[in-house]
C-alpha cells in the first residue's frame, strides 16, 4: 500500500506540476533574473507531456477550497487535448527560445506565453465548471499579452479588438455557468445533462467558446491577432488555444448525453458558414497570418458542422466525438507546423529552400486533406460519419466536403506562395528556431498513424476509393489555384477594398473606439443631468436672499413691529385659550 | 450624615451665591477665589439637594414657617433639580472661564482700569444672577416668581450692559426695557390670578384653578410676558444684539442660563399649574412659533458674518425646539416623554451654548476678531477651543449621543407617535439647517491654513480654553448618562399629573 | 396726539403700522377690561389669613407683617434687587461730579443743612412706626435717600470724596443683617426667615432699620449714578503687555 | 458587565485611545505616533479575532445602555459585525501603514491620524451597533470624523466637496433619524434580529412602513451612494489617498452599504420585505446605480474619480444582493462582496496613492508605459481592476457568481445581464487603463517624479496594495475554504437561519 | 351723599391721572414729561390713599415721586450735558485694538 | 364694588397707554416713562382689587406688600435704565432717537 500511496503521490504531483511549472516559472519572470526564464520555455511543457502518458484515467483530485470547488484530473478527453496541446506548446516554446534571445521584453513575453500555457493546461485538467472557466480566463487574458506583444500599431488594435471578444466571451460564459450551476445545482462537469442545458444556455455556450474558435460572427478578432502576434505565440494561439474552445463545447454540451435539434442546427449552419468564409476571405488576404486564422476559422467550421451533427443523436455524438478528436488533433499539428514553417521562412535571410518548401506543402496539403495525411483520415471520417447519419445530412459529405477541400487546397496554396514572396526579414523579425519545425512536421506527418484511437479511420483512408475522393478536391484545387494569378492580377487595383463590407464586419475598421462610443453616451446624460441642475451657487441669488433675510430681520427689530407681534400674540392667545 | 438630611438644603442654592453676591462687591479681593468657592459649595448643595430628591422624593419648604396661602413655599421637584443641577455646572464652567477670560484681558489689553473694573463687577452681578435663577427654579409662589424674575432681569441686564461698548449699552438697555415690558405683562398676570383666586401658592393653584375668563386673560398676560423673556420667534428681536454684544462670560449666561429661567416658568404654568386651563390651538399656536423660530433663527445664523451673532441667533433658533415640544403634549400617554425631551433639550442647550459663547470669546481674544471669513485655520492655535466648538456644534445640530439628540429623538418620537408629523418635518429641517451653520464656522477652524498665516498665539491660562471643552463633553455624553435623568424625572408627582386634563 | 406728534417728527407722515398697534392696543386694553369684569368676585384675598396670624408676627401693622414676615422672602430678594440696580449702576460709570467744586448758594446751603437731619428724624419715625402704622423700611430708606439726593443736588464738594468701602458697607449692612436674621432660623432649626418668637418684634425693627439705612444709601447712590472716585484704587496692576507682541 | 461586554468595549478603545492620544501630540513625534498607531491596530485586529471565534462557538456578545424609555444603546457583535469589524479592521491597520508612508512629510499628521482613528472607531461602532439607534449614533459620528479627513487639504476643493458631503451625509442622517423615529413609534424599540419586526403590523401600518423602508434606505443610501445620492462620493476624492481608501473601502461607502443589509435583514426581515414587495424597488435602484456608476466611470480622466463612480456602480453589487434577500445565495453574493469590493477598491486606491505620489500622475492620460516604471504597484493596480471586472479567480468573480445564481434561482434571469453589462462597462474602463500602463509608450517626463532608493516607491506605500492585491487573488482562490470569506459569509447565513 | 362726593372724587382723580399720563407720554418736550410724571406720582399717591393704603401712598410718594422724578431729572440733565460736550475719547480704544488685525486679513482660500 | 371697577379701569388703562407709548415712542427716556406708567396701571389694579370700602371689611394687605415690592423694583429698574439711557448717550455719537434705531443693526461692528 505504501507503493500505491507512493505512486499515487507522484500523480498527484505530476497533476500539480502540470498546471504548476508554468506558473512557477512565470512567477520567475517577475523577478530580476525573468529575461533567463525564456530559456526554461519549452520545459514547462515537459511535466504535461509526461503527465498524459503516466497518469491514469479518471484519476481524480478533490481540493474542495480550490476556488469554491476544485476538481482535477485527467479523463478521457483529456488524455487526449492534453498531450497534443502540450506537445504544440512544446513546440512553441522551443521555437520561443531562441526567437526571443533579442528581444528586450522577453521576460514579460515569457510570462504571458508561461501564463496561458497553465492556463490551457489547468483548463484541460479541470473538471469542475468554474475551474474550466477559471483557466479558460487565465488563458485568454494571458495571450493578451501575447498578441499586444510585438508593440506595434497593428498589435495595439488586434490587441484590443482580441480583448473586447475575449471579455463577450468571458461575459456570455459567466451568464452560461451560472444558468448550468442554477439547473444542476452544483459546479461539478459531470452532472450536466440534457435538461441542464437551456436553449438560452446552449446559445451562451455556443457564444463563449465560439470565440475562441472563430465561428462566424465572432472570428473578428482572430485574423489581426494572429497576424499580430509573435509566430511562436501564433504558434500556440492556433494550434493549442483554439482547441480549449472546443474543449469548452465538449465539456459543457457533453455530445452522446444531449440531443438538441435547434442547437445542431445553429452549429452546423454558422460552422458551414464559417468554413466557406473562411475560404473566401483568407484568399482576400495578403498576410500570411491572417491567412492561417482564416484557414483556421474554415477549419475549425468544420468541426463545428461535425459538432452540430453530434448534437443530432447519442450515438452520433458518440462517434463525432472521435472525429473531433481525430480532426483536432489534425487540424492543430497542421496548423502549428505551418505557423512553424511561416516562421522559419520569414526570419531567415534566404528564400526558403525545396526541402523548406516541401516541408510547408505537407501540412497545407494535409489541412486540404490529401491521401496518406492526417486530413486525410480525419475528412474520411467525417464523411463516414456524415454518410452515417443518413438524411439530411448526405449532402454534406458528397457536396459540402469536398468543396471545402478544394477551398482549403486553394487557400494553403495562397498561404504558400504569400510566404515564398516573402521579402526577407524585416528588422522587427527575430529568428525561430528551425529543429521545433521540423518535430512539428513529423507529428504531423506520423501521428495519426501512431495513434491508436484512429487506427480503424486511418485504416480506412488507404482504401483506393477513399484515396480518389481525397485527392481530386484537391486536385481541383490545384488547379483553380493556377486561375488564381489572374483572377488576382484583375482585382490588384481594388485590393485595398476586397469585400469591404466584410472587413468592417471583422472589425477591421482602422479606429473602432469602443470606449469613445461609450463616452459619448456618458456625456449626453452628463450634459442633460447638468442643465437640470439647480444653480444653488449662483453668487447673486443667494446674495439676494441674504439680503432679503437682512431686511426682514431688521424690520422685525423695530419697536412698532414689536409692538405689532406682541399684541396679536396675545390676541391671538387670548381667544385660543378659550 | 443628619446633617445632609436637613431639609434646610433646599435654601442653600439661593443663600450661597447670595452670600458670594454680597461678599465680592464688599471684598474686591480675591474675588474669583469667593466665586470658585460659592460654585463649589452651590454644586455641594445641589448634590445634597439630589440625594434627598433621591431618597425622599419631592421637597416642599416654607418659608418663614409659614403654611402656604399666607407664606411663601419652596419646592424641589424633578425638573426643578434639574435645572439647578444645570445651572451648578455650567456655573462652575463659567466662573473658571470668567477668570481665565479677564485675566487675558486684563495682562493682554491696553487698558485704563477698564477690564479689571469689569471684572470686579462681573462676579457680584453674576453670583447674584445665578441667586436668582436658583430661586426661580426653587420658588413655588407665583408673585415670588415675579420678584425672581425681576431679580434675573436686572442683573442679567447689567451684566450684558458690562463691556461698556456702545453697541452693547444699547443693547442692554432694549433688553432691561423688554424684560420690563415682559415682567410687567406676568404681574399683570399675577393680579388676574389672584384676582380670581386670591391665592398665589403655585401647589394651591394647581389644585383649585378651573377654565375661567380670569385665568385666561391670566395666562394670556403670563404668556406673553414670558414669552418675551424667553424670545420666541416674533419677539426675539431683543436677544441677538444683547448676546452678541456681552462680553464672552455674559453671552455664556445669558444664552445657556438666563432664558431658561422664564422659559422654565411658562412650562411649569402651562404643563403642572394650569394644565387644565389649556387648550390645543393653543399649544398649535406656540408650537407654530417655536417652528417659525426655528427656521427664521437658523437662516439668520446661516447669514451671520460674525461669530457671536452666528451662534446667537442659533440660541433663538434652539429655543424654537422648546416651543415646537409644547403642541406634542396635547396626546395624553406621551406627555411624559414631551417633559424629558425639554427637559433634555434645555439642559443639552445650555451647556452647549455655554461652551459655544466661551469658545467664541476665546476665539475673539486670541485671533483679535471674529469674522467667520478670516477664521481659517484657528484649530492650529486653539486646538482645545475648536473642539469644543465643535462638540458643542454637534449638539445644536443633535447628532447622536448629545444630549441635543435625546432631546430631539423624544420629539420626534412624540410628534409621530401623536400624529402630529409636521411637527417632526420642522425638527428635521432645523437640525438640517443647524449643521449648515455650525459647520460653516467648524469647516474654518478645522481648516489647514498656510504655514504663513498661522500666528502662535497660545492662550494666557487653560482656564479660557478647558472649561468650554469640559461643558461641551458633557453635553456631548448627556444622551450617555440620560437614564438617572429620566429617572429624575419619573420620581416627581408632577410628572404624573403632567398630562393635561379635561381641557383639551 | 401721540401719532400726531409722530407726524411731526417724522419725515413720514403717516405710518399705518403705528394705527395697528394702535388699534390692536385698544383691542388688548378693551380685552382686559372684559376679562376684569367678568372675574367672579369669590374670593376675598389672603386678608383673614394675614389676620389669623398677624399676632404671631410681632408687628401690629398688618402689611409690615406681610411685608417683612409672611412674605419675608420676597422682601429680602426685594433689597438685593436694589442692590444689584446699584452694582449695575456703578459698573456702568463713574458718578458725574462736576469737574470742579461748584460754588453752592448759601441759601440752598442753608436749606440743606436745615433738611437734612429733619429729613433723617423723619425716616427714624417712619421706620419706627412702620411696625404699627404706615411706613417702615422702604418709606424711611425713601426719605434718607432723598436727604441724599438733597445733599448731591447741593453739590457739596465733599460728597466726592466719599469713599468706596464705608459706602458699600453701608449700602450692605441691611441686606446682609437681614440674610443674618434669616439664617438665625436655619441655625435654630427652623426654616429661614423664622424669627424667635419673643424677639420677633424688635429683631423686625433692627432689620428695618439697618435696612432703611442701606436703602438710602442705595437710592443716593442711584441719584448719584455711578459709583465713587476712588473705586478702582488698590488694584494690582499687572504689566500692560503689548498684544501685537504677544501675538508674533 | 461580562467579558464578551469589555471586550466590545476594549475592541472600540483599542483605536480611540489612540486617537486621542494622537490628537495631543506634537507634529515631530513621528515614531511615537506611528508606533502608537500600529499598535492600536494590531490589538484591535487581535481583539477581533477573538471576538470572531468567540462568535463561531456561539458565545453571544452583547452590552446594552438603556438610556430613557425607548432608547436603548446595543452593542452586539453578530456574525455579520464580525465580518465587517474584521474587514475594517484589517483594511485599517493595511490604512494606516500606507498613510503613515503617504503623509511622510506632510503637515498635520497629528491631526490627520487622529481623526483616522476615530473614523475606524466609529466604523467599528457603526459594526457592533445592535439596534438602529446605536447604528444612528455611530452613523453621525462617522459623518463627523471623516469630515475633517475630506478637507484635510484645505484647498478651495477640499473644502467645497467637504461642503456637499456634509450636505448629502447630515440630509441623509435627517431621513434616517426621521425614518427611524417613526418605525419605532409604529414598531417599538427593535432591536436587530433576524425576524424582523412583526408581521402583524403590516396589516395596520403598510404604507407607513413602504414609506419608512425608503426612508431608511434614502437615509444609508447616501453614504452607500446610491445612485441620486451619490453626488459626494466623486467630489470627496480631493482627499489624500489613503482617506480616499477609508471612505471607499473601510468607512464611509461601508457604513452605508452594512446599513442597508441590517434594515433590510435585521431591521424589517425578509419576510416582510417580500410581502411589502419592496424588493422590486430595491433591484430598480442597485440596476440603475450599477449601470450608471459604470457609465459616468467611463468618461473619466481622472483616475481617482474614476475610482470613485466605480465604487458607485459597485458598492450597489450589495445592495442588488440585498435586494433579491429571498435567496441565500443572493444575500452571499451581497455580503461577500462587503468584503470583496473592499480589497479590491482599496488596492486600486493605494495603487492611484502611490502614481500619485510617487510620479505626481492623477490622470489617466498620463499613465502611458507607468508600469515600467512602477511594475509592482501595476501589478497589483491590474489584479484590483481584473477583479472589479470579474475575471476569476479574483474575489470579484466569486460575488458576482453568487449573486448570478442567487439571481437566477430567483428567476431574475434579467439580474444577470445587468451584471453582465456591469462586467463589460468596468472592462470598459479598467481595462485601457491596464493597457495603457502597461503596454503604452512613455511620452513625456512623468509631471513630479519622486526617486527613492532600492523600490519604486517607499515600501510602505508600496506593501500594503501588493498584500490586497494578494488577498484579492487569493481570497477568490481559497473561496471555499474555512478561512475565507465567503466561509464566513455562509456562516452569516446559517445563523441568521436561512 | 359721602359717597357720591367720593365717587365724584374719584372720576375726578381718575380722569386727570389718565389725561395726565396721556400728556405725559404725548407731549413734545420730554422735560414737561418728566414734571408732569412727578406731578402723576403724587396724584398716584393720592389714589393710593383713597385705596385705604397707606404704606403704599407713603412708599410712592417717596420713591414714585420723590426719588423717581430728581432721577429723571439728573438723568436728562446729563445727557443734555453730553450732548453739549465731546464724549470721551478713551472709550473708543479697545475698538482699536481689534481692529489692528484686519490689515493682515488672510487671503481668500 | 363701583369704585374697585373704576379704580380697575383706570389702571388697565394705563397699562395700554404705556404700552403703546413703549412701542410707539422712540425716545429713551419717554420709553422709560412709558413703563413706569404701566406699572402703575398694574399696582392700580391689584391695590384697587384688594379695596373694600369703609366697613366693608378688612383689606387685604397681601397686595399692599406686593405693590410695595413692586414700586422698589420699578424705582430701581428705572434707576438701572436711566444711567443706561445716559451710557448709550455718552458712548454713541447718535442723537437721541437715533441711537433707538441703531440697536436694530445686528450686524453692525462689534
Amino acid at each position: 500500500m505504501i507503493n500505491g500511496d507512493l505512486t499515487q503521490s507522484i500523480y498527484l504531483l505530476l497533476l500539480f506540476l502540470i498546471a504548476g511549472t508554468p506558473l512557477v516559472l512565470a512567477g520567475a519572470c517577475c523577478t530580476t533574473k525573468g529575461k533567463m526564464v525564456s530559456r526554461f520555455l519549452p520545459l514547462a511543457a515537459v511535466p504535461a507531456l509526461l503527465a498524459s502518458y503516466f497518469v491514469p484515467a479518471e484519476m481524480v483530485v478533490e481540493v474542495p477550497w480550490f476556488f469554491m470547488s476544485g476538481r482535477m484530473g485527467l479523463d478521457g478527453l483529456g488524455r487526449l487535448f492534453l498531450p497534443v496541446s502540450a506537445f504544440i506548446w512544446l513546440l512553441a516554446g522551443l521555437s520561443g527560445r531562441k526567437y526571443l534571445e533579442s528581444d528586450p521584453h522577453r521576460a514579460r513575453f515569457s510570462f504571458f506565453f508561461l501564463t496561458a500555457m497553465a492556463g490551457n493546461f489547468g483548463l484541460i485538467l479541470a473538471r469542475d465548471i468554474l475551474g474550466y472557466y477559471l483557466f479558460f480566463a487565465l488563458m485568454s487574458f494571458a495571450a493578451f499579452g501575447l498578441v499586444i506583444h510585438k508593440g506595434t500599431k497593428e498589435a495595439h488594435k488586434a490587441a484590443r479588438i482580441y480583448l473586447l471578444f475575449v471579455m463577450i466571451g468571458e461575459i456570455a460564459l459567466f451568464l452560461a455557468l451560472a444558468l448550468i450551476a442554477d439547473k444542476t445545482n452544483t459546479l461539478m462537469m459531470a452532472k450536466i445533462t440534457d435538461p441542464a442545458l437551456s436553449p438560452v444556455t446552449l446559445f451562451l455556450l455556443f457564444t463563449g467558446f465560439g470565440i475562441k474558435i472563430g465561428v462566424l460572427p465572432l472570428h473578428g478578432w482572430m485574423a489581426e491577432s494572429y497576424q499580430a502576434t509573435p509566430v511562436p505565440a501564433a504558434t500556440a494561439l492556433a494550434g493549442a488555444m483554439v482547441n480549449a474552445g472546443l474543449l469548452g463545447w465538449l465539456r459543457f454540451i457533453p455530445l452522446s448525453e444531449i440531443v438538441s435539434p435547434n442547437g445542431a442546427l445553429l452549429f452546423m449552419i454558422l460552422g458551414a458558414l464559417a468554413a466557406l468564409y473562411g475560404i473566401i476571405v483568407g484568399l482576400t488576404e495578403k498576410r500570411a497570418g491572417a491567412i492561417l486564422a482564416y484557414s483556421s476559422i474554415s477549419q475549425m467550421g468544420l468541426m463545428t458542422v461535425v459538432f452540430g451533427l453530434g448534437l443530432t443523436g447519442f450515438e452520433a455524438g458518440r462517434q463525432a466525438l472521435l472525429i473531433l478528436m481525430i480532426y483536432t488533433t489534425h487540424h492543430s499539428l497542421a496548423k502549428t507546423s505551418l505557423f512553424l514553417g511561416y516562421g522559419v521562412m520569414k526570419s531567415q535571410p534566404r528564400d526558403p529552400s525545396k526541402w523548406q518548401l516541401a516541408g510547408l506543402y505537407l501540412p497545407a496539403l494535409a489541412l486540404a486533406g490529401l491521401p496518406f495525411t492526417s486530413g486525410a483520415v480525419a475528412k474520411s471520417a467525417f464523411k463516414e460519419f456524415a454518410i452515417s447519419n443518413g438524411e439530411p445530412w448526405l449532402g454534406l459529405s458528397g457536396f459540402f466536403l469536398p468543396l471545402t477541400a478544394i477551398g482549403t487546397t486553394v487557400l494553403v496554396l495562397h498561404f504558400i506562395e504569400v510566404v515564398q514572396r516573402n521579402e526577407g526579414p524585416t528588422t522587427g523579425i527575430k529568428p525561430v528556431d528551425r529543429n521545433s519545425w521540423w518535430l512539428s512536421l513529423l507529428a504531423v506527418a506520423l501521428t495519426i498513424w501512431l495513434w491508436p484511437a484512429a487506427s480503424i479511420q486511418a485504416s480506412h483512408t488507404l482504401e483506393p476509393i477513399k484515396i480518389w475522393q481525397a485527392i481530386w478536391p484537391v486536385i481541383t484545387g490545384g488547379l483553380l489555384y493556377l486561375v488564381w494569378p489572374m483572377v488576382a492580377t484583375r482585382k490588384k487595383n481594388e485590393k485595398n477594398d476586397y469585400f469591404p463590407e466584410i472587413s468592417s464586419l471583422t472589425g477591421n475598421t482602422t479606429e473602432f473606439d469602443w470606449t469613445g462610443k461609450l463616452n459619448r453616451v456618458a456625456k449626453w446624460f452628463q450634459q442633460n443631468g447638468k442643465t437640470r441642475k439647480i444653480d444653488w451657487g449662483k453668487r447673486d441669488s443667494a446674495a439676494k436672499i441674504d439680503l432679503r433675510l437682512r431686511q426682514t430681520e431688521k424690520i422685525m427689530q423695530r419697536w412698532t413691529i414689536v409692538g405689532l407681534s406682541y399684541l396679536l400674540l396675545g390676541i391671538a392667545l387670548y381667544f385660543l385659550l378659550i | 450624615m443628619t446633617i445632609f438630611n436637613s431639609s434646610a438644603w433646599i435654601v442653600a442654592p439661593i443663600i450661597i451665591p447670595l452670600i458670594g453676591g454680597l461678599l465680592c462687591f464688599l471684598w474686591r479681593r480675591d474675588t474669583f477665589f469667593i466665586a470658585l468657592f460659592i460654585s463649589l459649595a452651590n454644586l455641594l448643595s445641589v448634590t445634597t439637594l439630589l440625594r434627598q430628591f433621591l431618597l425622599f422624593g419631592p421637597l416642599r419648604y416654607r418659608m418663614g414657617g409659614w403654611e402656604a396661602p399666607l407664606g411663601i413655599a419652596l419646592r424641589l421637584h424633578g425638573p426643578a433639580l434639574l435645572m439647578l443641577l444645570m445651572t451648578a455646572v455650567s456655573g462652575i464652567g463659567i466662573t473658571l472661564y470668567a477668570r481665565g477670560y479677564f485675566s487675558f484681558r486684563i495682562s493682554a489689553l491696553k487698558h485704563n482700569n477698564r477690564h479689571e473694573q469689569q471684572e470686579r463687577f462681573f462676579w457680584p452681578l453674576w453670583l447674584m444672577l445665578w441667586t436668582a435663577l436658583n430661586a426661580l427654579f426653587l420658588s413655588g409662589d407665583i408673585f415670588n416668581l415675579y420678584v425672581t424674575l425681576e431679580l434675573v432681569s436686572v442683573s442679567a441686564a447689567a451684566l450684558a450692559a458690562l463691556s461698556g461698548k456702545p453697541a452693547s449699552q444699547i443693547a442692554a438697555f432694549r433688553y432691561l426695557l423688554v424684560s420690563l415690558l415682559g415682567s410687567l405683562s406676568y404681574l399683570l398676570g399675577v393680579v388676574f390670578v389672584y384676582k380670581t383666586y386670591g391665592i398665589l401658592d403655585l401647589e394651591m393653584l394647581r389644585q383649585i384653578a378651573t377654565p375661567g375668563p380670569g385665568l385666561q386673560m391670566a395666562l394670556t398676560l403670563m404668556t406673553l410676558g414670558l414669552l418675551l423673556k424667553t424670545a420666541l420667534f416674533p419677539l426675539h428681536f431683543w436677544l441677538p444684539p444683547a448676546h452678541a454684544n456681552a462680553l464672552a462670560p455674559v453671552s455664556a449666561i445669558l444664552s445657556g442660563l438666563v432664558v431658561k429661567g422664564s422659559f422654565f416658568i411658562l412650562f411649569t404654568l402651562w404643563f403642572e399649574i394650569f394644565a387644565s386651563s389649556i387648550t390645543a390651538n393653543a399649544l398649535d399656536l406656540i408650537g407654530l412659533l417655536g417652528a417659525g423660530a426655528v427656521i427664521w433663527g437658523s437662516l439668520q445664523a446661516i447669514r451671520q458674518q460674525r461669530l457671536k451673532l452666528l451662534v446667537t441667533y442659533s440660541t433663538v433658533a434652539q429655543l424654537g425646539y422648546l416651543f415646537i415640544a409644547f403642541p406634542l403634549t396635547a396626546t395624553e400617554n406621551i406627555s411624559q416623554e414631551v417633559w424629558t425631551a425639554v427637559t433634555f433639550m434645555v439642559m443639552a442647550h445650555s451647556f452647549a451654548k455655554t461652551a459655544m459663547f466661551m469658545a467664541a470669546g476665546t476665539i475673539f481674544l486670541q485671533v483679535g476678531h471674529d469674522r467667520i471669513r478670516d477664521l481659517a485655520g484657528i484649530r492650529k492655535s486653539l486646538p482645545i477651543t475648536s473642539f469644543a466648538y465643535a462638540i458643542a456644534g454637534v449638539n445644536l445640530i443633535g447628532l447622536p449621543p448629545s444630549g441635543g439628540f435625546i432631546g430631539k429623538w423624544l420629539l420626534l418620537t412624540a410628534a409621530l407617535t401623536s400624529g402630529q408629523w409636521h411637527w417632526s418635518l420642522v425638527i428635521i429641517a432645523g437640525s438640517l439647517l443647524a449643521s449648515v451653520y455650525v459647520f460653516r464656522v467648524v469647516s474654518r477652524l478645522f481648516l489647514t491654513p498656510d504655514e504663513a498665516i498661522i500666528q502662535e498665539c497660545r492662550p494666557h491660562s487653560p482656564l479660557q480654553e478647558w472649561p468650554a471643552l469640559f461643558l461641551a463633553i458633557i453635553a456631548l455624553l448627556l444622551g450617555l448618562i440620560a437614564p438617572y435623568f429620566s429617572l429624575i424625572l419619573e420620581t416627581t408627582e408632577i410628572v404624573a399629573n403632567l398630562a393635561p386634563g379635561g381641557g383639551l | 396726539m401721540i401719532i400726531k406728534s409722530r407726524r411731526k417728527n417724522k419725515r413720514r407722515p403717516f405710518d399705518p403700522i403705528l394705527l395697528l398697534v394702535l388699534l390692536l392696543t385698544i383691542g388688548l386694553t378693551a380685552l382686559l377690561i372684559k376679562a376684569n369684569y367678568t372675574i367672579p368676585v369669590t374670593s376675598f384675598g389672603l386678608a383673614a389669613e394675614v389676620a389669623r396670624f398677624q399676632p404671631r408676627s410681632g408687628v401690629e401693622s398688618p402689611v409690615t407683617a406681610v411685608l417683612l414676615n409672611f412674605r419675608g422672602y420676597d422682601t429680602l430678594l426685594e433689597v438685593m434687587i436694589l442692590l444689584i440696580a446699584v452694582i449695575g449702576v456703578w459698573s456702568l460709570t463713574k458718578a458725574p461730579f462736576p469737574q470742579k467744586a461748584v460754588k453752592t448758594s448759601p441759601v440752598q446751603l442753608a436749606v440743606v443743612r436745615l433738611l437734612a437731619p429733619l429729613m433723617c428724624l423723619v425716616a427714624a419715625y417712619l421706620v419706627w412706626q412702620g411696625s404699627h402704622l404706615a411706613g417702615g423700611a422702604f418709606q424711611g430708606g425713601a426719605i434718607l435717600g432723598g436727604a441724599g439726593v438733597l445733599l448731591l443736588v447741593a453739590e457739596l464738594p465733599w460728597l466726592r470724596t466719599i469713599h468706596s468701602r464705608p459706602l458699600r458697607i453701608g449700602l450692605l449692612i441691611g441686606p446682609l443683617f437681614f440674610l443674618g436674621v434669616a439664617l438665625l432660623g436655619i441655625i435654630n432649626g427652623r426654616e429661614l426667615l423664622t424669627y424667635p418668637g419673643k424677639w420677633s418684634g424688635s429683631l423686625l425693627l433692627l432689620i428695618e432699620s439697618t435696612c432703611a439705612v442701606s436703602i438710602g444709601l442705595t437710592l443716593a447712590s442711584l441719584f448719584a449714578g455711578g459709583r465713587p472716585a476712588d473705586d478702582l484704587i488698590g488694584q494690582t496692576k499687572t504689566p500692560a503687555c503689548n498684544r501685537e507682541q504677544k501675538r508674533c | 458587565m461580562t467579558w464578551q461586554g469589555w471586550l466590545l468595549i476594549c475592541i472600540l478603545l483599542s483605536s480611540f485611545l489612540p486617537g486621542v492620544i494622537i490628537f495631543s501630540l506634537p507634529e515631530d513625534k513621528y515614531r511615537f505616533r506611528t508606533s502608537l498607531n500600529i499598535c492600536g491596530a494590531v490589538i484591535k485586529i487581535i481583539f477581533i479575532l477573538i471576538m470572531n471565534v468567540g462568535i463561531y462557538y456561539g458565545h453571544s456578545f452583547e452590552l446594552r445602555l438603556p438610556l430613557i424609555q425607548g432608547m436603548e444603546l446595543i452593542l452586539n457583535a453578530d456574525p455579520l459585525s464580525a465580518l465587517f469589524t474584521t474587514l475594517s479592521s484589517v483594511l485599517w491597520l493595511l490604512t494606516t501603514i500606507y498613510a503613515v508612508g503617504y503623509l511622510e512629510d506632510s503637515p498635520n499628521r497629528s491631526h490627520f491620524f487622529g481623526y483616522f482613528s476615530l473614523c475606524v472607531t466609529v466604523t467599528i461602532g457603526i459594526a457592533l451597533a445592535g439596534n438602529l439607534l446605536t447604528f444612528l449614533l455611530f452613523y453621525e459620528m462617522l459623518t463627523m470624523t471623516t469630515y475633517p479627513l475630506i478637507i484635510h487639504r484645505g484647498t478651495p476643493q477640499a473644502l467645497r466637496a467637504g461642503r456637499n458631503y456634509l450636505i448629502y451625509t447630515m440630509s441623509g442622517g435627517a431621513v434616517f433619524l426621521f425614518a427611524i423615529v417613526w418605525l419605532q413609534s409604529i414598531t417599538g424599540p427593535l432591536d436587530f434580529s433576524a425576524a424582523g419586526f412583526s408581521p402583524r403590523l403590516l396589516d395596520t401600518h403598510r404604507t407607513a412602513l413602504i414609506f419608512i423602508f425608503i426612508l431608511l434606505i434614502a437615509g444609508v443610501g447616501v453614504k452607500g451612494a446610491l445612485v441620486p445620492l451619490h453626488g459626494w462620493l466623486p467630489q470627496a476624492m480631493v482627499a489624500p489617498a489613503p482617506v480616499s481608501a477609508l471612505l471607499h473601502a473601510v468607512a464611509v461607502v461601508k457604513a452605508g452599504a452594512f446599513g442597508i443589509i441590517r434594515i433590510i435583514l435585521y431591521v424589517y426581515g425578509i419576510d416582510n420585505i417580500s410581502s411589502l414587495h419592496l424588493y422590486s424597488f430595491l433591484i430598480a435602484i442597485s440596476s440603475v446605480t450599477i449601470i450608471w456608476g459604470s457609465i459616468r466611470a467611463l468618461q473619466q480622466n481622472d483616475l481617482k474619480r474614476l475610482l470613485a463612480f466605480s465604487t458607485v456602480s459597485q458598492i450597489s453589487y450589495i445592495t442588488l444582493g440585498m435586494s433579491m434577500a429571498d435567496q441565500p445565495l443572493a444575500i452571499i453574493g451581497g455580503l461577500v462582496h462587503l468584503v470583496h469590493q473592499g480589497l479590491m477598491k482599496i488596492t486600486l486606491f493605494f495603487c492611484a496613492g502611490n502614481l500619485a505620489e510617487t510620479l505626481g500622475i492623477h490622470k489617466i492620460s498620463e499613465m502611458k508605459g507607468v508600469a515600467r516604471r512602477m511594475p509592482l504597484t501595476m501589478t497589483a493596480f491590474t489584479i484590483g481592476a481584473l477583479g472589479m471586472i470579474g475575471i476569476p479567480p479574483t474575489v470579484g468573480f466569486v460575488s458576482k457568481w453568487y449573486l448570478g445564481l442567487g439571481a437566477l434561482a430567483l428567476g431574475n434571469w434579467w439580474v444577470l445581464l445587468i451584471l453582465a453589462v456591469s462586467s463589460l462597462l468596468n472592462a470598459g474602463y479598467f481595462l485601457p487603463i491596464i493597457i495603457t500602463a502597461w503596454f503604452g509608450k512613455q511620452e513625456a517626463h512623468w509631471p513630479e517624479e519622486r526617486r527613492f532608493n532600492r523600490f519604486e516607491t517607499r515600501l510602505m506605500l508600496l506593501l500594503p496594495p501588493l498584500f490586497t492585491a494578494f488577498v484579492v487573488i487569493a481570497a477568490g482562490i481559497i473561496a471555499n475554504a474555512e478561512i475565507s470569506p465567503l466561509a464566513w459569509v455562509k456562516f452569516i447565513i446559517r445563523e441568521y437561519g436561512l | 351723599m359721602t359717597d357720591n362726593i367720593l365717587a365724584a372724587f374719584d372720576l375726578v382723580l381718575i380722569t386727570t391721572l389718565l389725561l395726565l399720563a396721556w400728556k405725559l407720554l404725548s407731549c413734545e418736550d420730554i422735560f414737561t414729561a418728566v414734571v408732569l410724571f412727578i406731578s402723576f406720582g403724587l396724584l398716584m399717591a393720592l389714589a393710593w390713599v383713597r385705596m385705604r393704603a397707606p404704606d403704599v401712598a407713603l412708599a410712592e410718594a417717596a420713591l414714585g415721586a420723590g426719588l423717581t422724578g430728581p432721577l429723571l431729572l439728573a438723568a436728562l440733565r446729563r445727557m443734555e450735558r453730553i450732548r453739549k460736550y465731546e464724549r470721551r475719547l478713551d472709550l473708543d480704544e479697545e475698538r482699536n485694538d481689534y481692529k489692528k488685525p484686519k490689515k493682515k486679513q488672510a487671503p481668500p482660500l | 364694588m363701583l369704585t374697585n371697577n373704576l379704580y380697575n379701569l383706570c389702571g388697565l388703562l394705563l397699562f395700554g397707554m404705556g404700552l403703546f407709548a413703549l412701542f410707539a415712542c422712540s425716545h429713551l427716556l419717554r420709553k422709560i416713562l412709558a413703563v413706569n406708567i404701566m406699572s402703575s396701571g398694574v399696582f392700580l389694579v391689584l391695590i384697587a382689587t384688594a379695596y373694600r370700602p369703609l366697613g366693608a371689611g378688612e383689606i387685604d394687605p397681601v397686595p399692599h406688600a406686593m405693590v410695595l415690592t413692586g414700586i422698589v423694583v420699578s424705582v430701581s429698574v428705572t434707576a438701572l435704565a436711566l444711567i443706561l439711557a445716559c451710557r448709550v448717550q455718552e458712548t454713541s455719537n447718535h442723537s437721541l432717537s437715533q441711537s433707538e434705531r441703531n440697536t436694530n443693526d445686528g450686524d453692525s461692528e462689534e
